[in-house]
């Protein structure tokens, strides 16, 4: 399936990009996900942490991922 | 339970925030107000810039102003915070809460700004002379 | 250290507190403002006066203040205090104060407002449909 | 020694007036000032407690007052 990764912060200046489209497998969980964006942009594994959204909701690395899901990758929060 | 939630690249109102906080039933009323500061260690910060995740951002403030109002009894509380470039001496955030009592005012203020800045998607840049930086980003 | 001590009879203005405490050096400031609740002790409050002894209350809050600034990193602090007849809904106090960091601005303010009703000479009168009562006059 | 007496909130209910002069030996005390002026308006007595200030300042029982001190009653307070 393809999806559509939202970015913020400095996730947007690593990805080039406020959004990417990345092809995934069907039954994919947040941590294939990271596995894929880390090969392709390894500057994400330099960061501090960072957290990955589905629906506006902080998910887990066992979590599976489903077309038209909205994913976002959250680098560490700095707001305030 | 009576809330109100704002992001927005418009300059905050204190003046407006505290009229809708204050109410007939409340004793007590606590505002935290985030402000722009001229320098981060040591070095001089010439402004700053607020990216956020709208929907989540406003998802997430919604939750802890929930717990907020589970933990304590608190009448009101808003959350007002602002995106875009920012100025130093300009106002970032805005968090108001009413109680009857003010012990819960101020504990629910300092609860909902203390993890505001730990779980809501917004994110800080800070602009010097010489380059930028995105805040708490790198180890 | 800058303070803005003041008790009076006028009408307590929010924004004029907040435009003196607002500073390029500050990162975070905390309000505190007490409004007259409509209730007390579940009976209905018609309105409250307040008397103050008023030397001796700006001698003593000078010294809560005084004390706050060696407790906490603190840029500036202000006390305002109203005496008079009010009505349901207006402020009588503002205690505000601004930091490099929120938690000095946080404890410091909380710090002055409980210390003040402790130890400040000012007196409050409520007053229902049926009578008057000095709060705490009486055990 | 001629002194006068500051009266605030309940207090000055009590003396029904804002001040009031009272007549003390030239080494009273704050405690010898209680005394007589709890004899004088028993219902100081009911209070929850008060305090004596001299010179806009809190006084301890022992303190020794000198004419022309500004002394005041100072009942439970209740500001904020």
């Amino acid at each position: 399936m393809k999806i559509k990764v939202l970015a913020f912060g400095i996730s947007k200046d690593i990805f080039g990009s406020s959004s990417i489209s990345l092809e995934l497998a069907n039954d994919a969980t947040v941590y294939n996900l990271q596995y894929v964006l880390e090969r392709q942009y390894p500057r994400l594994q330099q960061l501090a942490s960072y957290m990955v959204a589905v629906n506006n909701e902080y998910a887990l690395p066992g979590d599976t991922i489903h077309e038209r899901d909205e994913i976002a990758i959250i680098p560490p929060v700095s707001g305030g | 339970m009576s809330t109100q939630i704002q992001i927005s690249p418009t300059p905050l109102n204190t003046q407006s925030c505290i009229d809708w906080i204050m109410s007939p039933e409340s004793g007590g009323i606590d505002v935290f107000i985030g402000t722009v500061r001229n320098t981060t260690k040591g070095k001089a910060v010439l402004r700053l810039e607020f990216e956020a995740y709208e929907r989540m951002a406003v998802a997430e403030i919604n939750k802890i102003v929930k717990q907020a109002f589970e933990q304590w009894p608190v009448q009101k509380a808003l959350v007002h915070h602002r995106t875009g470039v920012l100025n130093v001496g300009q106002v970032p955030v805005i968090v108001a809460v009413s109680a009857a009592h003010r012990a819960a005012a101020f504990e629910a203020c300092r609860f909902i700004i203390d993890t505001l800045k730990e779980t809501v998607p917004i994110w800080k840049k800070e602009i010097f002379e010489d380059g930028e930086v995105w805040v708490a980003a790198h180890p």
